[in-house]
């Protein structure tokens, strides 16, 4: 059953050129602009749930335009496309909304929101992409779209990190290309298929495909930040909090994680992955990822720094489920695709309310906060638990499948990994929370002026709680037939079973 | 050795002179002059190495004939140059290449 | 629609391609530059129109011939155009459209640069026109030339005696790459008795190889190949802006093309491995040497200009690459690929340069800081240009340096990929060193002028393109497969 | 609406409480869309814990508006005590592991807000320590959790027990489960953070915390150990380190200032009676179907004498005599005094120990541990009744009306309780109950009168404070990249230890206190054969 070629290319066209005309807009036409924003959100979602529900009766949407010899742009929406494409959907909704308070009065704002509506619709882009070549594209768009957001304060610090930024995309970016490129010649045209296509190629070639792999995880480990690939992450987080957000929740770092999740399981296939023994040493370095970052982000005393370690090693619980042969573990990798996004949009979310409101970039500054901005910090709060992976927030349930998939593919030490992981999740977030609730404040806060009749402004209140009720409801009614949960087991069949 | 072969060893050997001289001179004068020697050179080469056969190939005359236009148009055009520089530089090289010879 | 692609594909183009041109060059000359600004836009869109139904035609009829006055060869001159030849011409006609708007603009009309600006370069587009189209050697010898005089008189253009420098210094190699061209077409007359490139073909003797030597080195100089690439900077980074467009576009293009056909169609039995990798690492050389430099330059347009020294590098990657299968030609595809897309994302980058130069009143790099407020839809264009540069998706950068590095890694000569990697990533290092002034406050002492909207339109028009060459690689490679000596590799 | 939150306080657990007596038996319900697929049931171990635990929520409810209704975070602490309470009855009627667990972390998450809601450092530095242990129990117990999931590829906690009972690797989840529930029943070594959380916290608070809390950990053992399926080792483990606490947290407990501290050291000794229990249970399946009945029933016993003697104390003031009493009277109960509920507990457990070799060394133990017991309760009856608060203001009648209520239902609890073995309340049985409290109010009236003054002062948390001070060493030694949790308050409160006079072996004293201890010992040993 075809669905359509157009409607994965609308939703991409509903930010694409949401952003082009939001480029051309006057700097002061600020209604016009929001509203053409948010609009275009509104109607990327209901493009998203059309195809979602599509997607879900087993149609297939596909474009497909022959850009070279041999090689296609495929757009093609499949149930792994759709829970990034859903997540980025939303969380772009909320985060749209987020951004608009965040930035009342800033200059250059026709330039965020334009970059910002980009860097959505590369996000879109590599979710839907049908194969390595289109994924590239976007992988690469997504880089250039972003790095305007990085240095969009325009200070000296914020030209760094955006230098340290492209310099590490971009040679991954180089990496990835050259892996893409060197299978592109053994396998022809690397289309995405369930279960992969490699393993039908001749044996003589494996040890090339081995290398070819570490090319192409290399290549997207920057995004995802792995170890020893992830110092970029920390530093980019000078941007302003909705772009954080963006960054760590839903586009950045999660394209990475996206593409290491294809190429595993759509490109090499997991149990030809498995026969390659690629598995294991992939395991080995998000485990080593997960607990670096949580040990890195123990020291920090910058809240979004704390955060961007914490996303560190959040985003490689992702690559860990991907490495652990078996469905169980499946499920807890993609899950966490989208549980992660939730949670961590949640926590930058709230740091920056902090920051804008009352001009908190530090934890030692969290003293009492909790009283001040009492439905920030407990947003803040549910992600943080989530985080942690206490039951029933979002986290939780990804914890627990991810463990279950390990012990059902054999590797039982990643559960040392996941629980020195929860404990130290836990260590830098109760801190902060212990802070901002139980001590007292100390001296009276830079801006004691209120701001509408809410603790901020509404714009910027709203966005964090929705998130947060998401980060319980995802967890809570994870069985449900509309959880992430379940489509991440949906995918995880179509993935298995051939 | 023919008379061809002889001409074209001529004019291999003029080439080279015009290319050490143009090289190795910074006066931008010496220099064009330099460049039709080279060109001089290409020339005899192309009409030499024709008359191999033994007859006569009216193409290389033809070729040379164009040639030479080209060259002296190039000459004319560098000598404007060349002087347009002196006047508003005072020099007659390029600067950074001082004349040593 | 059908009727004009019918009509498109049934009229011979190729006079067109020549005549209009040089008759606007000549009456440029004679009746002033009132004429000359008139009759532009209509000869240079009559050029791409003809352009485009040469394109056409060849991608339907296959390659063109056509003897000049009804003389064939030897005696006559007889013209040829196949799928590449087509592509150079598009692409010439459509920059020089491009450059032609912007010239309108940047130009007033008395202006004493325009009076000679027109007449140059008309004859500059006739003269790459003629040399994309011939198919004898010396012809080629005698187009090399003009179009070299035609772009020193345009480096000429400015005044002053850097200038007039730059100018002497680029007409001196010009014209010594053109001797050395010369003397090889000597030695290959005498050895085989004939020019037309059709019919040539060298034996491996020690004669063929100094014919190489001498032709490539000629035309190396030209190209600006590292390490003899010393003219360039300055005549293409002192020209005016719509000048260094033409030059960095399109004139060295005209000599690698030359080289690309020699290479392939009358070396390519004499060649052997050593003299291929020995290209490509002048090529490298160029790539690591033009980006390091470019990196230190403190003014925009040099920057600029530096970074076409780096790019013409990868052109010459595609001879270690394309001379010995496997991968032969993916990496023919993409050398020439590059010399497209690095055409037009040049000229962008120039002619938005010259728009930035206008809007700033200088061209201090680090004063840039507010560019991207004052001159939004100019900064654009220089990004899309760059993304194009540093080989980043969509783009037809992108697309060459996939065929490139495909190429590589089929031939296992990972040592390219190494160079390219490490190429994009100092490009994107010098480019984003403009790109970053977008997001810096404006400087205290800068007061902006208004260029005029034409400045940026052509230049972001012309960015476009670049990036529409890698999003419409299918048709343009498949014209380029017309004629192309790799065309029993292709399925 | 804070006042009022404080005023419906008591009134949250009461629906659980009416389930507990009028649920019917075997009540199951399942959400298959909640969670992992949410089961709740409500078995006989369940519908124990549900009644005392609601019926303890209910008085702490009670008195928490009494007491905290100037306190100006009453909101706060009304919000985490219904969190606590909330997550404490999930657990306790969740059928399933992801329930389960989701009632014990927030029970255990939520507990933090009661511990540290005076905000003074001593109760910062308590979370603290309180926090870190109970993280490593959940981890524990997510370590073994998933295996067991993964093993009786089920979520059902009754399929979870028996898969774990069948599997080939069991000992090593039998061991995560014992540690990781064993930090919240604060068995011996384990529980390092129970004498510190437990007084900081709020009366009420302490109350549910010593009476409730702790028995979640005893939960646990209950549903997921496979007691009575298959022998361990591990149950003699646990049955020793029980046994060993009994008296280890009275040794410790007698040398403490501190009422509160006492009670919460005393809570030690007590649990190690139901670890013991379970221990044995675990080591002789056959003994358990006589041993559960009788952790319920001590389980009930403990939790509302000790709720009881928590919430007493804040009625302690000066001219009220009468609160003494009873606390007198729980003190008796809590050590296994005739007639009341704490003897037929105990006697219960007596009973139930399996028949063996192990009886001939256990009951003797039991019996001492009642003397033990009764003396402790005594040090506490004596700091009571010695204390002066200077600003002490009378709570209003009602929380006295409400805690007699209290010290009445637990007094006579067991008594009512259905589903004990009958007991004969003959004069044999009577005799055992009653020597050890008797031999131990001697002891302590003895020792009250000689070793007033040279008491050594262990700091409450005993090991835990060389324990932080070796790691605190290891850290600088190892130059380790982190840094402290939370800067300068780690140095606060660092008890020096042991503080104050010490007991000197070599005094008279001293060697008539450890002879006198040795006849009673003796005696014990005799009498209960």
């Amino acid at each position: 059953m075809s669905g359509g070629a157009w409607l994965p290319l609308l939703v991409l066209a509903s930010s694409l050129f949401a952003g082009l005309i939001i480029f051309a807009l006057p700097e002061a036409s600020q209604r016009l602009r929001s509203s053409l924003n948010l609009a275009a959100a509104l109607a990327k979602l209901g493009l998203v749930a059309m195809m979602l529900w599509g997607v879900y009766l087993g149609q297939q949407y596909e474009a497909r335009y022959t850009l070279m010899p041999g090689i296609d742009f495929v757009l093609r929406a499949d149930a792994l496309a759709m829970l990034l494409v859903t997540l980025s959907a939303v969380l772009w909704l909320f985060t749209t909304v987020y951004a608009i308070g965040y930035l009342e009065g800033s200059p250059h704002r026709s330039r965020f929101f334009g970059f910002f509506s980009l860097c959505v619709t590369a996000t879109m882009g590599l979710a839907l992409a049908g194969n390595l070549f289109t994924f590239f594209m976007f992988y690469e768009l997504l880089t250039l779209s972003t790095y305007p957001l990085v240095v969009h304060r325009g200070t000296g610090q914020a030209l760094r990190a955006g230098k340290l930024y492209l310099g590490y995309t971009l040679t991954g970016g180089a990496v990835l290309l050259v892996g893409i490129i060197w299978l592109h010649g053994l396998a022809g045209n690397v289309e995405f298929v369930h279960g992969g296509a490699l393993s039908n190629l001749d044996p003589a070639l494996h040890g090339e495909l081995v290398l070819i792999f570490i090319l192409l995880i290399a290549g997207l480990g920057v995004k995802a930040a792995l170890v020893p690939l992830h110092g970029w992450l920390p530093v980019a987080m000078v941007a302003p909090a909705p772009v954080s957000a963006l960054l760590h929740a839903v586009a950045v770092v999660k394209a990475g994680a996206f593409g290491i999740v294809r190429v595993v399981y759509e490109v090499y296939g997991i149990e030809f992955a498995a026969d390659l023994n690629l598995l294991l040493p992939l395991a080995v370095v998000a485990s080593i990822t997960i607990v670096y970052g949580s040990l890195r982000a123990l020291s920090q005393n910058d809240l979004k720094k704390r955060l961007a370690y914490s996303t560190v090693s959040q985003v490689s619980y992702i690559v860990l489920g991907t490495s652990l042969f078996g469905p169980v573990g499946t499920i807890g990798g993609l899950v966490h695709l989208a549980h992660q996004g939730i949670m961590k949009i949640t926590l930058f979310f709230c740091a920056g309310n902090l920051a804008e409101t009352l001009h908190i970039h530090r934890v030692s500054e969290m003293n009492g906060v909790g009283r001040r901005m009492p439905w920030t910090m407990t947003a803040f709060t549910i992600a943080a638990f989530g985080m942690i992976g206490v039951p029933p927030m979002a986290g939780f349930i990804s914890k627990w499948y991810l463990g279950l998939g390990a012990l059902n593919s054999g590797m039982d030490w990643v559960l040392l990994v996941l629980v020195a992981s929860t404990l130290l999740n836990a260590a830098y977030f109760l801190p902060v929370l212990h802070a901002a609730w139980f001590k007292p404040q100390q001296g009276p806060w830079p801006e004691e002026k209120p701001r509408g009749q809410f603790e901020t402004s509404a714009w910027l209140l709203l966005p964090p709680l929705i998130t947060a009720a998401l980060t319980i409801a995802v967890g809570l009614f994870a069985a449900l037939a509309i959880s992430p949960l379940e489509w991440a087991r949906i995918i995880t069949l179509r993935e298995y079973v051939r | 050795m023919t008379g061809g072969l002889f001409y074209a060893i001529t004019g291999v050997l003029l080439f080279c002179l015009g290319l050490y001289g143009f090289i190795q001179h910074a006066h931008l004068l010496r220099r064009i002059l330099a460049f039709n020697i080279m060109g001089s050179g290409c020339f005899l080469v192309l009409v030499g190495l024709a008359q191999r056969g033994g007859q006569v190939d009216p193409v290389p005359h033809a070729l040379v004939l164009t040639g030479i236009v080209v060259a002296v148009s190039a000459t004319a055009f560098a000598l404007i140059l060349m002087r347009q520089l002196y006047v508003e530089s005072g020099h007659c090289t390029l600067p950074g290449e001082d004349e040593e010879s | 629609m059908s009727h004009l692609h019918a009509w498109l594909v049934a009229v011979d183009w190729i006079p067109w391609l020549l005549g209009p041109p040089l008759a606007h060059a000549t009456l440029a000359f004679l009746l002033g530059p009132r004429l000359a600004r008139l009759l532009a836009l209509p000869v240079l869109v009559l050029g791409l129109v003809a352009a485009s139904g040469l394109a056409l035609r060849v991608l339907e009829l296959g390659p063109q011939v056509h003897a000049l006055g009804g003389w064939g060869a030897p005696l006559g001159i007889e013209l040829y155009a196949d799928g590449l030849a087509a592509l150079m011409l598009w692409m010439t006609a459509a920059i020089g459209l491009a450059v032609g708007c912007y010239s309108l603009a940047f130009f007033s009309a008395d202006d004493r640069r325009g009076t000679y600006f027109w007449p140059l370069a008309a004859f500059l587009i006739g003269a790459m026109n003629a040399l994309y189209l011939s198919a004898d050697l010396f012809n080629l010898y005698v187009t090399l030339e003009l179009m070299g005089l035609a772009a020193v008189g345009l480096v000429a253009l400015s005044s002053g005696a850097a200038a007039l420098a730059a100018a002497l210094r680029y007409l001196l190699a010009a014209l010594l790459g053109s001797l050395l061209y010369l003397l090889g077409v000597a030695l290959v007359y005498g050895n085989q008795g004939s020019l037309a490139l059709a019919g040539l073909s060298l034996e491996a003797n020690l004669l063929s190889s100094l014919i190489i030597a001498l032709m490539t080195l000629g035309l190396a100089i030209k190209t600006a190949l590292f390490p003899l690439h010393f003219w360039l900077p300055p005549a293409h980074g002192g020209a005016p802006a719509p000048v260094s467009a033409l030059l960095s576009a399109l004139v060295i293009k005209a000599s690698f093309y030359l080289l690309l056909r020699l290479w392939f169609e009358l070396f390519l039995p004499a060649i052997n491995l050593p003299a291929a990798q020995f290209l490509g690492l002048l090529g490298a050389g160029a790539i690591l040497w033009g980006s390091w430099l470019a990196l230190q330059q403190r003014e925009l347009k040099m920057l600029v200009a530096y970074s076409t020294v780096a790019q013409v590098g990868y052109l010459f990657l595609l001879f270690p690459l394309a001379s010995f299968a496997p991968g032969a030609e993916a990496a023919w595809n993409g050398g020439v690929y590059h010399a497209l897309s690095h055409g037009f994302a040049k000229a962008a980058m120039f002619l938005v340069a010259g728009a930035m130069l206008f809007a700033a009143g200088h061209g201090e790099i680090r004063r840039l800081g507010g560019l991207g407020q004052q001159l939004p839809l100019g900064m654009f264009t220089f990004a899309l240009a760059s993304v194009s540069l540093m080989g980043l998706p969509p783009s037809g950068g992108f697309i060459a340096k996939w065929l490139l590095l495909e190429a590589a890694l089929a031939s296992g000569q990972w040592w390219w990929i190494l160079v390219m990697m490490v190429g994009g990533l100092l490009s994107a290092a010098y480019l984003f060193r403009v790109l970053r002034q977008a997001f810096l406050p404006t400087p205290a002492d800068t007061r902006f002028r208004r260029p005029p909207a034409m400045l940026v339109g052509s230049a972001f028009l012309l960015s476009l393109v670049a990036l529409g060459l890698g999003l419409w690689a299918n048709g343009t490679l498949a014209l380029l497969r017309v004629g192309a000596p790799f065309t029993e590799m292709t399925p | 609406m804070n006042a009022r939150l404080l005023r419906l306080l008591p009134w949250a657990p009461l629906p659980a409480l009416l389930f507990a007596i009028l649920g019917p038996a075997g009540a199951s319900l399942e959400i298959p869309w909640l969670l992992l697929g949410m089961q709740f049931g409500l078995d006989d171990t369940g519908r124990s814990f549900l009644f005392f635990s609601a019926l303890l929520w209910l008085f702490a409810g009670w008195q928490a508006r009494d007491l905290l209704a100037q306190d100006p975070r009453q909101t706060s602490f009304g919000l985490f005590f219904l969190a606590t309470l909330g997550g404490n009855l999930l657990l306790i009627l969740a059928a399933d592991l992801a329930g389960f667990y989701f009632g014990y972390a927030l029970m255990t998450f939520a507990a933090y807000g009661l511990v540290v809601h005076k905000g003074s450092p001593e109760a910062w530095q308590a979370g603290r320590v309180y926090l870190v242990m109970a993280l490593l129990g959940e981890a524990l117990l997510l370590l073994a959790f998933l295996q067991l999931a993964a093993l009786a590829d089920s979520l059902r906690i009754a399929d979870v027990q028996a898969a774990l009972a069948r599997a080939p690797g069991r000992e090593g989840i039998m061991a995560l489960l014992a540690a990781g529930f064993g930090i919240k029943a604060g068995a011996l070594t384990l529980h390092l953070w129970l004498p510190l959380a437990h007084p900081v916290a709020p009366v009420p608070a302490s109350a549910v915390l010593s009476g409730v809390l702790i028995k979640a950990g005893l939960l646990g053992w209950l549903r997921f150990l496979p007691l009575g399926m298959v022998a361990s080792d591990w149950g003699w483990v646990l049955a020793i380190a029980g046994l060993i606490a009994v008296f280890y947290g009275v040794v410790v407990g007698l040398v403490q200032t501190v009422s509160k501290v006492i009670l919460a050291y005393s809570s030690i000794s007590q649990m190690g009676l139901m670890t013991l229990a379970v221990g044995l249970g675990l080591a002789v399946p056959d003994a358990w179907p006589l041993l559960l009945p009788a952790v319920i029933l001590y389980a009930l016993h403990h939790a509302l004498t000790k709720g009881a003697l928590f919430l007493g104390l804040a009625l302690v003031g000066p001219g009220r005599r009468s609160v003494l009493a009873g606390m007198a009277l729980l003190s008796l109960s809590l050590a296994g005094a005739p007639l009341l509920s704490g003897a037929l507990a105990k006697y219960q457990l007596k009973v139930a120990v399996p028949s063996g070799s192990a009886q001939d060394w256990i009951l003797p133990m039991l019996a001492l541990g009642s003397l033990a017991t009764t003396l402790l309760m005594a040090r506490l009856l004596w700091l009571l009744a010695r204390a002066k608060s200077p600003r002490w203001t009378a709570p209003p009648a009602r929380a006295f009306l409400t805690w007699w209520l209290l010290v009445l239902l637990a007094l006579t609890s067991t008594w009512w309780w259905p589903r004990h073995t009958p007991m004969a309340l003959g004069l044999e049985h009577l005799g055992s109950a009653a020597w050890p409290v008797l031999g131990g109010s001697l002891l302590a009236w003895w020792a009250a009168r000689r070793f007033v003054w040279r008491w050594p002062a262990i700091p409450a948390g005993d090991l835990l404070w060389p324990l932080l001070r070796a790691i605190d060493r290891l850290r600088q030694a190892a130059r380790w990249p982190l840094p402290p949790l939370d800067g300068p308050q780690r140095r606060l409160h660092w008890p020096r230890w042991p503080e104050g006079g010490t007991l000197s072996i070599g005094s008279s004293r001293a060697q008539g206190l450890l002879l006198l201890f040795g006849l009673v010992l003796l005696l014990a040993m005799l009498w209960s054969r």
